[in-house]
């Protein structure tokens, strides 16, 4: 088995994970620090593609490397956005879940 | 190889803590350390631009930015720990995401052999753009829309969350001032790092045309520097109204937009450089972009207006 | 040498992902940051010691960068503390 | 000549590979979080400072070994202050840990 393969697998494993922990973290902040894990594992399989890619003299596939970069800088633009919203969203009710109803104590 | 499983091993445990700990901060220390390893692991796939990027961006900043978050809703630690779902659905979600995962493995296990891949034609033009990092030519050259809307998605998102700010407090300043405390080691540190950085900085940027680095990684770190100096109190933030910071912000997709239209004059196409001068046209798109990148990303960890304007 | 250099990475790798365990076992905030400062540490070595093995001179700005940010994330972190200690009284 | 700088990278890279495996003995055996503390931050930096100092026998040219000494700069900088600052926060909250 290649390396790239190797981690390949590793990027299909955080996928699971970090979906895991996307569905049963009831709070938000660890919601998105699990979002963060998908898009790592995502990333791994593109650097995947770009390393099987290798020709030409390059070790690797330089487009699906770009969208990685690209890919990086705007999950950090969402994990912005979303950090500021449930920030708003405690200073508001003073509380950080997205429960709807009013049974908190 | 041995090195590749242990080093893979090592990303999946830290991620499997990431999602298993139980306290919020020691989940993102877990993140921060995940997002170091996988820049270890882009390094072995040969791939250094995206290592970059990944200890910057990926470790780095977003590190510092939950860091922040997690702190301030530290007093929720508490009652969230309730709502716990049930043992039903943690299985059906465990059962859900291993199914997912086994998919996505059998695709990289059967991969088309041999690979597609454009790496030949990337490195045939490579001489057109007069880059000597392939890496920067996809981003700068052959597929510039992208990164000229990529630029503009985070101009969007800061905007979004610069509306998040109560209406009294628009226009206004973002987190509060810390304090200068001149003896302080945090202050000390702070002034010896923040030249330095911005001098790394500029050197990643600059790189970027003939090495792994760019304008993404190199303003990363400008803005990391930003913040640095925000954090310790050295300078203030800036207010949100406040029309250097708006010209800043804007200047670099205004300027990718303006030669990418002049494309049609020039060249014949959007975004298409005269090829005798496309190092020097792609280097004044790439040095204002740099600047509102690291503008954007500096703001977007501060957050939004959270004092009233001075007026 | 090449091989060596490889061994001496996955070497400063392993003893440091055993001082991760620290994370695991906490208890406290002072600890988990440490054993983050020591995979920090741990993992320029050895992406110093990979940048020479593979002779990728490009990864040893990416040691650079981390050596940088570990600065920068550090302080975030005890900023973190004192905040939470004061919002949280 | 080139033989000889080899030896010396090894000999180096394998005293800082000791101080790495010597800090985390430390980190898991001692009692509480100062001498954990003093355990981390001396030997980590001192594992980095003889990798790196291995790193300059190899190092090509000028610009690379004054990048690979502030590297190690830039870590030392950041360990000094952390341990400063947990040290603080460890003994402000006032107890052993």
């Amino acid at each position: 088995m290649r390396a790239a393969t190797l981690y390949g697998l590793c990027g299909a494993v955080l996928v699971g994970l970090g979906l895991f922990g996307l569905i049963v973290h009831p709070q938000p902040l660890r919601k998105i620090l699990a979002f963060n894990l998908i898009g790592g594992g995502v990333f791994l399989l593109f650097g995947v593609v770009a390393r099987r890619g290798a020709s030409a003299g390059l070790g690797g596939d330089p487009v699906p490397q770009a969208l990685v970069i690209t890919g990086l800088v705007v999950a950090f633009a969402a994990t912005a956005l979303a950090v500021a919203l449930l920030l708003r969203l405690f200073q508001e009710t003073g509380r950080a879940t997205l429960r709807s109803d009013d049974s908190q104590p | 190889m041995a090195f590749d499983i242990g080093l893979a091993t090592l990303v999946l445990g830290v991620a499997a803590w990431t999602i298993a700990a139980r306290d919020t901060f020691a989940a993102v220390i877990g993140f921060v350390a995940f997002g170091l390893l996988l820049a270890l692991v882009w390094v072995r796939l040969a791939a250094p631009d995206v290592a970059l990027a990944e200890a910057a961006l990926g470790s780095g900043l977003t590190g510092g930015l939950l860091l922040r978050a997690s702190s301030r809703l530290a007093p929720t630690k508490g009652p969230a720990v309730i709502e716990k779902p049930s043992a039903i659905m943690r299985l059906a979600a465990s059962v859900l995401c291993t199914l997912m995962s086994a998919a996505l493995a059998a695709i990289v296990l059967l991969l088309p052999e041999p690979a597609p891949t454009l790496a030949p034609q990337a490195a045939a033009n490579l001489a057109a753009t007069g880059l000597g990092n392939p890496v920067t030519a996809v981003l700068m050259a052959y597929r510039a829309i992208d990164t000229l809307l990529e630029v503009v998605v985070l101009l969007l998102a800061l905007a979004g969350m610069w509306s998040l700010a109560p209406d009294h407090l628009w226009g206004g300043l973002p987190g509060r001032r810390d304090p200068v405390d001149r003896d302080d080691v945090l202050t000390f540190d702070a002034q010896l790092l923040v030249p330095i950085g911005i001098l790394v900085g500029i050197h990643i940027f600059w790189v970027g045309s003939v090495a792994p680095g760019g304008e993404f990684q190199g303003a990363t770190i400008l803005a990391a520097m930003w913040i640095l100096a925000m954090m310790t109190g050295l300078v203030d933030a800036p207010a949100v109204s406040w029309r250097w910071l708006r010209l800043a912000l804007v200047v670099g997709p205004a300027v990718f937009l303006a030669i990418g239209l002049a494309g049609f004059a020039l060249a014949g196409a959007f975004l298409a450089y005269p090829e005798s001068h496309a190092k020097l046209v792609i280097l004044t798109i790439e040095v204002p972009v740099t600047l509102s990148i690291a503008a954007t990303l500096a703001l977007l960890v501060v957050g939004p207006a959270e004092r009233a304007p001075q007026l | 040498m090449a091989d060596f250099l490889l061994v001496a990475a996955g070497f400063v790798l392993a003893s440091v992902a055993l001082g991760l365990v620290r994370i695991l076992r906490g208890p406290n905030d002072a600890d988990r940051i440490m054993a983050a400062q020591l995979l920090g540490t741990g993992g320029i070595a050895a992406l110093l010691l990979l940048a020479q093995a593979i002779s990728m001179p490009g990864a040893v700005d990416v040691a650079l960068i981390l050596a940088l940010l570990a600065a920068f994330v550090s302080v975030a972190f005890v900023k973190g503390v004192d905040h939470s200690e004061v919002d949280g009284a | 000549m080139s033989f000889a700088l080899d030896v010396l990278t090894i000999l180096a890279v394998l005293t800082g590979a000791f101080f790495f495996l010597a800090g985390t003995v430390g980190l898991l055996r001692f009692p509480d979080s100062l001498s954990r503390l003093h355990a981390l931050t001396k030997a980590d930096n001192l594992g980095l400072g003889f990798v790196i100092l291995g790193l300059l026998f190899q190092a090509e040219g000028l610009f690379a070994a004054l990048k690979l000494v502030g590297i190690w700069l830039f870590a030392l900088l950041a360990g000094a202050t952390v341990a400063q600052l947990i040290a603080r926060t460890a003994r402000m909250s006032g107890s052993t840990m």
